[in-house]
């Protein structure tokens, strides 16, 4: 775990000085999500037409660099088959802590028009990577991308770096289960086959 | 100096270096996203304080706190210490830089040479980097890293050799004071070797086929992640800043005979002219293939840096 | 996987020494690749001495969804083939269609087709263009080139209401009419791109740096264009005289005059300036087809919208940024086609990757897969 | 400087730029490197870039921008917007309605502009006297024309392009029958509070139409019938098995309760003068129809057995006798009129009747099931043929002889007839000539300043229906000609509107809106392959084609009540902003996201279950073209970032949600008592 | 040279394959036996369809159908060469030796259909991975992984 956490578990007794590094660290993870552009398909177009000029991701301080090491936030934009699952998963574990994963457009949220009759699509990756923001679109506007990150932000202002240690923050997005959704918890709805998330076990298929 | 002040002295030093770099690297990092975005059209980082100003901040903090990834297959001990490697040899250097009129933190009489000669151990740092890392790709960049930087000192060191024979002295203050303004247009073709020189020896702009983005991903820098990653993006944003403030000094008459703070400030904003030309360089042109880097070095800028030499030396000696 | 990329596999070498060859594996997720594109590399030193492409990272098997779709469903299927030309991959696919049932298109449809179709040509050689220079590294080119695609972009959300996949061309016609305002606004977009795509000329293709990068690099013979399949820029890179939208006219095409910007050697460059100059092409095409056009229906009346054309089989090909573009349709009478296959022209065109790379540098097999223009999900399907 | 392109040929130049050697080749690279400089520096001064900074400032979405999907409404929760407005201001709504897409192909294609759709819904929720009501408000007579109407609004019906239309005209029937029950306490005497009083002359359909018009307007109307029972056409012309006596009668007698001043066996001219009208009246409107039926003056028209064919239905629907007992009877002409004096002859008593038309076989003028009942009920019926002479031996008809006809219209349609040489002769002893009527305005016009043109008919401006002499207007057949029922109904409203910006003192012409003829994309019928056959259309159950020539009997037996709840519940409210839960979303979707679940018990039927998954929709846009209710549409709503992938997963209450703003997820479902989203027993 | 002149030509030089000529959509088509079908593609290279279009096949039932789509520049007509190989042991001659193009499109058959093509240089799965098993495109591949569409539609 990173250097810090270690300190924050340590100084779990003196919230003081906690809360101003926590606020610290939280706004400077928030500002500077250098974004790991994993694009497969019609989504990478929309993930590059939001760094350039109409849509400026820079602005966000979000800048995309090709190399898991230096990313904090994996954009998986476009439909991941079978064949390619094990690649992402592998350039997953190779991105250093504290790391997120944006689930961008409907083929990566849950396989999209791909869902039915194919052979080869992973329908959605929380089949084999933990995801924190999915995005719904097919494509998703570049707005909609930074909005992901936008709400990528509020979730990392929830999660404080002490373990445990969660300020419960007004989330501009319900969550699982909350009334506000209306509606019975959606997974005993028969319409939504879904599938439990398995971090580590990258997806299966012959290869 | 005795034993006890000399020591004090150097750690005064080295720790004046090592935050004179941290600061570059901060400001530095901010104004080339700001320059690349305007010349992209767009307005780079604007959230993160006034004018996005706190941006570079927040990119360290981060950068901090990110796991310092060791791979499995990398060979720890070079490769733990070779971001120090490159580090500390451009933070030295950056002590014989005349700040002023009159005085540099490190003033001698072979500063020019220091100046030149000792950025050359960054290489090794580069190479170990790269081979360290156990990557095909890093393997490749610090290959590529070595062979440009050790080819492109040539061309640096005779362009500066040429304001030394007009100066008659190897001393950057006094090569600064003794600056006329009708040497500019005599040493134009020296200052343009100076600069695309230069801009190899950071592996930035055309020449920055050691991280070639689009080929081997990041180069020589590949498995580092946070801190140790930050070290080799202050080491070259280091690199930038001494080669535009010695430029300026030596090239372009650094502060003109002004002492103290004033001179400094004039120094300055001919050194920020210089680093804004440079990443003006970057975001303009593509990439060089490593041959053609090479054939660059040896075909062009050396035989342009010995003409203006030729030059010079007929100039000094009517003179 | 086939070849163990870590191996060092032992080779003869010119003077019968046995040589290790270090095997780089350019992996499906890398930034120049266009997509998931993986080429296992062999290379001696900084040289490439075999390349062979690793394709179907993104197959998606969408010729057998088709067989389980209606023939109005399919239309959303074509935009995610070919997703940075959707627009004529409908068209293509709509062509058959029509071909098989018989369906005759009205006029202003036609018209509409075809300026909707060059405009997606501008918008995709602009992304071949802008991609070819970041290989390079002129990463600023690739966000001019992106820039110009945003005009188009901007015209196919006020048309259609998407900004990528539009499932605008039907078969029978086109999905709903012009929007009023949007003839003005086409023709401001397309009266200053000439002397945007110049600027951009003389920045990257007049570039010395450039050149030094581009010329020389990829040369492919005409007849090797013709005997491999290439189709397109790629083939008319190497001075393959072969337009569909002049050899073999379709639709409304007969009515524009333009012409076809051809390269002489072969290399890299050629096939970038064609792409740079087919697209000044397609913006004369647009401003006489927006003369011509008159007001009527856009639609074909008098046949259901749930289509099921009579047995048997169609196939029709137009010319897309990447080359003959062409739809295979199999009817056995029900309302789902039996058999649709996609003749996807990045897919022949990717092909020439093996012959081409041997004997240069890794930087320049990037260049060479830029310069082919590949798009993975026409090329997987 | 611009880089070099050579021309290769005539439509083909080379872009291959040579390079240049030595010192040029120096001096270029190192220009070219100064111009790429000066490129970026002018992009990079060029002023401010124009980025649209996303949390503060958006883009403006066109109006066609695919977003996330959502509904209007859902039946159970909304009510189905009812076209109640007064009639003088209806053609301006019903044209808002189209322009906006609003409108019903059903009510746009009635002439009189009837909300069919409105009276579905009304009977599918079992408030069919609200249904009479509504109906009766355009079309004067619902009971009348629920049996002889042309049905217009069945064939412009957009189920035709998925199965079968609606059954629009039984269902007018059935709300007559029930509004039967509830006729003494709804019916009641209009408040007649106007000072000005209006005449109407002839109480056909147009008149009694424009009658209802004036009185709910509040204006006090006399009406002058000549026949001892009012009605015009309906009464005389029309045959009893296709419109029962006490049904019309029925119906005008709901109209006298309502305060019509109706005068019957008043014949206008001799009876009453003209003149003495219009001075006491302020208002007069002709509605007298065709009164005369034409006969060609062909050799041997004047024999004994030449008869008209109004004169002769008016014998057979009075007096149930018309001399053709044992006869064999050949009708001249091809439209309803010839079919409805064939089938009056059958019933009659005839041996054989013989149709002879001008026209060929699919150009017979007559509505196809009109042919096809008489065809069964034993009528011959010849085709292409043209009258040439009436064969007859001593004042009496035995035969008549028959040309062959090539073609009726030519090339530009007007109907000027081409004959063959081929003659036929057909034996019998009765022709009737049922080729056309006309107007008999007699002692109408006597008084001489009433404008008429030469053939005798009434001089009117066909739009605002007015005569030469202001104050006077014209409706009905008498102003069109022989024509539909429900058109010289609609000429009654139109008149009547004329009448009452007359009375007001307004201009007649200026502001006033025409009725709008609504054009939508047309489709042939769909395969209907995979359509569920429980929701195809009701037949109407007709009575045995021997049984019903015996007399007067009605031929259609009419719907029972469970029959037609079900029929209406058929309809697909068109245009209304209303979702019913007929699945041709689902079924069109090429993701197949969408989940439809209705219940269909008449007078509760509600949209139970409606499921978007937006993590499977496509945003293709072919749901929101295919839905016939133009409930299902796109929102401007773009922002779809959820935590968890099941919050994207919309059911009816977050479909209902309000389509403003361009954050799809902060509003919360709507939750209607009517129709919950979660069943009693929580399963949802 | 449209389809007429087209006709005539290959009738005078194949009176026997002349029956099996149609130009039903405009399109020529000429239906060969498997086993001739490399000759008759070698007179059709020399006649001037120097492109090779499209490679693809359907599946009949008990044999599946091959289609090779050719182009020319001088004849401005397609024409398609179609031959029928029997299910139970798919082979066929590969047309690499007369058109390169063949290469992958053979290729991507094979992996789809199953149909090896004799002569063919490197004859290996192009799209799938090089162990799946079974052809995707046969109309009796059945796979557990597919989620069939919901029973409501």
């Amino acid at each position: 775990m990173a250097l810090v956490d270690r300190i924050g578990r340590a100084l779990t007794g003196a919230p003081l000085l906690l809360t101003s590094v926590d606020a610290l660290v939280d706004w400077s993870r928030g500002q500077s999500l250098w974004a790991m552009p994993m694009g497969t398909a019609c989504c990478a177009m929309e993930l590059i037409a939001a760094s350039f000029s109409k849509f400026d991701f820079d602005r966000l301080g979000t800048f995309p660099r090709p190399d898991p090491r230096h990313t904090d936030v994996m954009v998986v934009a476009g439909t991941v088959t079978r064949r390619m699952a094990p690649a992402i998963a592998r350039l997953y574990e190779q991105m250093p802590d504290p790391k997120y994963v944006v689930a961008m457009g409907n083929c990566a949220v849950s396989g999209g028009i791909f869902f039915y009759d194919t052979y080869s699509v992973v329908r959605g990756i929380d089949e084999f990577l933990p995801v924190d923001v999915y995005i719904a679109g097919c494509p998703p506007r570049p707005e909609s991308l930074q909005d992901g990150i936008l709400q990528l932000r509020e979730l990392i202002q929830t999660r404080s770096i002490a373990a445990g240690h969660s300020h419960p923050r007004e989330m501009v997005l319900p969550s699982a289960g909350d009334e506000r959704a209306g509606s019975v918890d959606a997974r005993e709805r028969p319409s939504v086959p879904h599938v439990p998330v398995r971090p580590t076990d990258p997806g299966g298929g012959p290869e | 100096m005795s034993g006890a002040a000399g020591l004090a002295w150097g750690v005064a030093g080295g720790l004046g270096a090592g935050s004179a770099i941290a600061l570059a690297a901060l400001f530095g990092v901010w104004w080339e996203r700001k320059v690349s975005a305007r010349i992209q059209m767009r307005f780079g980082p604007q959230q993160a304080g006034p004018f996005g100003l706190l941006q570079t901040l927040a990119d360290t903090v981060k950068l901090v706190l990110k796991e310092d990834i060791l791979p499995s297959r990398a060979d720890p001990g070079p490769f733990l210490r070779a971001p120090l490697v490159v580090f500390v040899p451009i933070a030295v250097s950056l002590l014989a830089v005349p700040l002023s009129a009159g005085w540099a933190p490190l003033d001698t009489s072979v500063g020019a040479l220091f100046f030149l000669a000792v950025p050359s151990v960054s290489v090794l740092g580069v190479l170990v980097g790269g081979w360290a890392s156990g990557n095909t790709y890093a393997t490749i960049g610090g290959l590529r890293g070595a062979a440009q930087m050790v080819s492109y000192e040539v061309p640096r060191t005779l362009s500066v050799l040429s304001m030394v024979v007009l100066a008659g002295s190897m001393r950057p203050v006094g090569m600064m004071a003794a600056w006329r303004w009708w040497w500019l247009p005599l040493t134009a073709v020296a200052f343009v070797v100076y600069i695309v020189s230069s801009i190899a020896e950071m592996n930035r702009g055309p020449f920055d086929i050691p991280e070639a983005e689009s080929e081997l991903v990041a180069g020589y820098f590949a498995d580092y992640s946070g801190i140790r990653w930050a070290i080799f993006m202050m080491s070259e944003y280091g690199a930038i800043l001494a080669a535009s403030l010695f430029g300026a000094a030596v090239f372009l008459g650094g502060s003109h005979g002004v002492p103290g703070v004033a001179g400094f400030a004039i120094l300055l904003t001919e050194a920020i002219a210089i680093v804004t030309l440079v990443m003006w360089v970057k975001w303009t042109f593509p990439r060089f293939r490593s041959d053609q880097l090479m054939a660059l070095a040896w075909k062009v800028l050396t035989p342009m840096a010995l003409v203006q030499l030729a030059v010079v030396g007929l100039v000094a000696a009517w003179l | 996987m086939a070849v163990d990329i870590e191996s060092r596999t032992p080779v003869e070498d010119a003077e019968g020494r046995t040589v290790e060859e270090l095997v780089v594996n350019i992996g499906p997720s890398h930034p120049s690749t266009h997509g998931v594109c993986r080429i296992i590399a062999h290379i001696d030193g900084e040289i490439v001495t075999r390349a062979e492409p690793v394709i179907g990272y993104l197959h998606r098997g969408i010729e057998k969804m088709c067989e389980n779709r209606t023939y109005l469903q399919i239309v959303p299927l074509t935009d995610r083939l070919d997703y940075v030309g959707s627009m004529y991959a409908n068209w293509a696919y709509c062509r058959a269609v029509e071909r098989l049932a018989s369906i005759r298109v009205p006029e202003r449809a036609e018209y509409i087709r075809v300026i909707t179709c060059e405009l997606q040509r501008i918008a995709s050689h602009m992304m071949a263009i802008g991609s070819s220079g970041a290989d390079t590294g002129a990463f600023t080119m690739f966000v001019w080139a992106f820039d110009v695609r945003e005009r188009v972009v901007e015209l196919f959300e006020e048309l259609c209401g998407a900004r990528l996949t539009y499932s605008y061309v039907r078969p029978g016609g086109v999905a709903r009419d012009l929007p009023d305002g949007w003839t003005d606004a086409c023709r401001a977009v397309v009266d200053r791109l000439p002397a945007k795509i110049e600027e951009m000329d003389r920045l990257f293709f007049g570039n010395t740096i450039a050149r030094g990068r581009l010329k020389g690099v990829g040369v492919l013979s005409a007849d090797d264009a013709v005997a491999w399949g290439a189709s397109g820029p790629t083939a008319r890179g190497s001075g393959v005289d072969w337009d569909l939208r002049r050899d073999d006219p379709y639709s409304v095409y007969p009515r524009f005059d333009f012409d076809i910007p051809l390269g002489d050697a072969g290399d890299a460059y050629d096939r970038g300036r064609c792409r740079l100059w087919e697209a000044v092409e397609s913006c004369r095409i647009i401003t006489q087809a927006l003369d011509q056009i008159e007001p009527g229906p856009v639609h074909a009346e008098g046949f259901p919208r749930l289509l099921a054309p009579r047995q048997g089989d169609a196939y029709d090909r137009i010319e897309s940024a990447r080359g003959t573009l062409g739809v295979f349709v199999a009817s056995d009478g029900s309302t789902r086609p039996y058999r649709v296959k996609f003749r996807s022209p990045a897919f022949c065109n990717l092909a020439l990757i093996g012959r081409l790379a041997p004997g240069h540098t890794i930087s320049d097999l990037v260049v060479i897969l830029g310069s082919l223009d590949p798009v993975f999900g026409e090329v997987d399907r | 400087m611009a880089l070099a392109r050579r021309r290769v040929s005539a439509t083909a130049y080379s872009v291959t730029d040579p390079e240049p050697r030595g010192a040029a080749a120096f001096v270029a690279a190192w220009g070219s490197l100064l111009t790429g400089l000066g490129l970026t520096a002018r992009r990079a001064t060029g002023g401010k870039p124009a980025t649209v900074r996303y949390p503060y400032e958006r883009v403006v979405l066109s109006p066609r921008w695919r977003g996330a999907l959502h509904l209007r409404g859902t039946i159970g929760r909304d009510e189905i917007p009812l076209l109640t407005e007064s009639s003088d201001s209806y053609n301006g709504v019903i044209d808002g309605l189209y322009s906006a897409r609003r409108l019903a192909p059903c009510t746009g294609g009635c002439p009189a502009n009837v909300d069919a759709r409105g009276q579905n819904y009304l009977i599918a929720d079992d408030r069919s006297a609200e249904a009479y009501e509504l109906v009766r408000s355009r079309n004067i007579l619902p009971g009348v024309l629920g049996r002889i109407c042309h049905r217009p609004c069945e064939s412009a019906c957009r189920r035709n392009y998925y199965d079968e239309p609606i059954a629009v005209r039984p269902l007018h029937r059935h709300a007559y029958e029930l509004y039967q029950a509830v006729r003494e306490e709804r019916v009641h005497a209009l408040p007649l509070a106007q000072d000005k009083r209006v005449a109407i002359v002839g109480s056909g359909p147009s008149g009694l139409a424009a009658a209802f018009d004036l009185m709910t307007a509040g204006y006090p109307v006399t009406m002058y019938e000549k026949n001892e029972k009012p009605g015009g056409a309906l009464y005389t012309g029309v045959p009893a098995y296709r419109l029962p006596r006490e049904v019309l009668h029925g119906e005008i007698d709901d109209l006298v309760r309502m305060g019509l001043d109706l005068r019957c066996g008043v014949e206008v001219g001799p009876d009453v003068a003209m003149e003495h009208l219009m001075g006491k009246y302020d208002a007069v409107l002709i509605a007298a129809g065709l009164q005369v039926s034409r006969i060609l003056a062909i050799p041997g028209a004047d024999a004994a057995g030449v008869r008209g064919a109004l004169e002769f239905l008016r014998e057979a629907n009075l007096h149930h006798e018309a001399g053709v007992r044992d006869k064999r009877v050949l009708v001249v002409g091809g439209g309803n009129v010839a079919v409805d004096v064939a089938r009056c002859a059958l019933r009659l008593g005839a041996t054989a009747v013989r149709l002879a038309s001008l026209e060929n076989t699919d150009e017979v003028p007559a509505h196809p099931w009109e042919v096809e009942e008489a065809l069964d009920e034993g009528v011959v019926l010849t085709c292409s043929v043209g009258p040439e002479e009436v064969v007859e031996s001593g004042g009496v008809v035995t035969g008549m002889r028959m040309r062959e006809c090539l073609s009726v219209f030519d090339e530009t349609g007007r109907f000027s007839p081409k004959f063959g040489e081929r003659e036929t002769e057909f034996p019998c002893d009765v022709v009737v000539f049922a080729i056309g009527q006309g107007a008999q305005l007699g002692g109408l016009v006597a008084g001489g300043d009433i404008e008429v043109d030469g053939r005798g008919n009434l001089v009117v401006n066909g739009a605002m229906f007015t005569t030469s002499h202001a104050g006077v207007f014209a409706c009905g057949e008498v102003v069109t000609g022989p024509g539909s029922c429900i058109g010289s109904i609609a000429t009654g409203h139109e008149a009547a509107t004329s009448i009452l910006r007359h009375l007001r003192g307004e201009s007649i012409a200026d502001g006033r809106i025409a009725r709008p003829v609504p054009v939508y994309e047309r489709y042939e019928k769909a395969t209907l392959a995979g359509v569920e056959t429980a929701r195809r259309r009701i037949g109407m159950p007709m009575a045995p084609a021997d049984e019903r020539i015996i007399d007067f009997r009605p031929v259609e037996l009419g719907l029972t009540s469970l029959e037609s709840l079900v029929e209406a519940a058929r309809c697909l409210r068109c245009q209304s902003g209303v979702c019913v839960g007929c699945e041709f979303c689902a079924r069109t979707c090429p993701d197949y996201c969408i989940r439809v679940e209705r219940t269909d018990d008449p007078g509760a039927r509600c949209v139970t279950r409606y499921e978007l998954d937006l993590t499977k929709c496509c945003f293709c846009g072919l749901c929101a073209e295919q839905c016939p209710t133009n409930t299902l549409e796109h929102t401007g709503q773009y922002e779809l970032s959820f935590y968890h992938r099941d919050l994207a997963v919309w059911d009816k209450g977050e479909m209902l949600r309000d389509a403003g703003g361009t954050r799809a997820t902060g509003r919360d479902g709507i939750e209607s008592p009517a129709c919950p989203t979660r069943r009693k027993d929580g399963r949802s | 040279m449209n389809i007429e002149e087209l006709r005539e030509h290959l009738c005078s030089r194949y009176p026997l394959l002349c029956p099996l000529f149609s130009s039903e959509f405009g399109d020529g088509t000429l239906t060969v036996e498997p086993d001739d079908l490399h000759r008759a593609a070698g007179d059709m290279k020399e006649l001037g369809f120097s492109r090779l279009d499209v490679v693809t096949a359907l599946d009949r039932g008990e044999t599946f159908e091959l289609v090779y789509r050719l182009e020319s520049a001088e004849i401005r007509t397609g024409l398609s060469l179609r031959c029928s190989v029997p299910r139970d042991q798919p082979r066929i001659s590969s047309l690499f030796d007369l058109w390169p193009a063949a290469d992958w499109q053979e290729r991507e058959v094979y992996d789809l259909f199953g149909i090896e093509f004799e002569g063919h240089p490197d004859l290996r799965r192009i799209l799938l991975p090089d162990d799946w098993v079974g052809h995707l495109l046969r109309k009796d591949y059945v796979d557990d992984r597919v989620v069939k569409r919901p029973d409501y539609i």
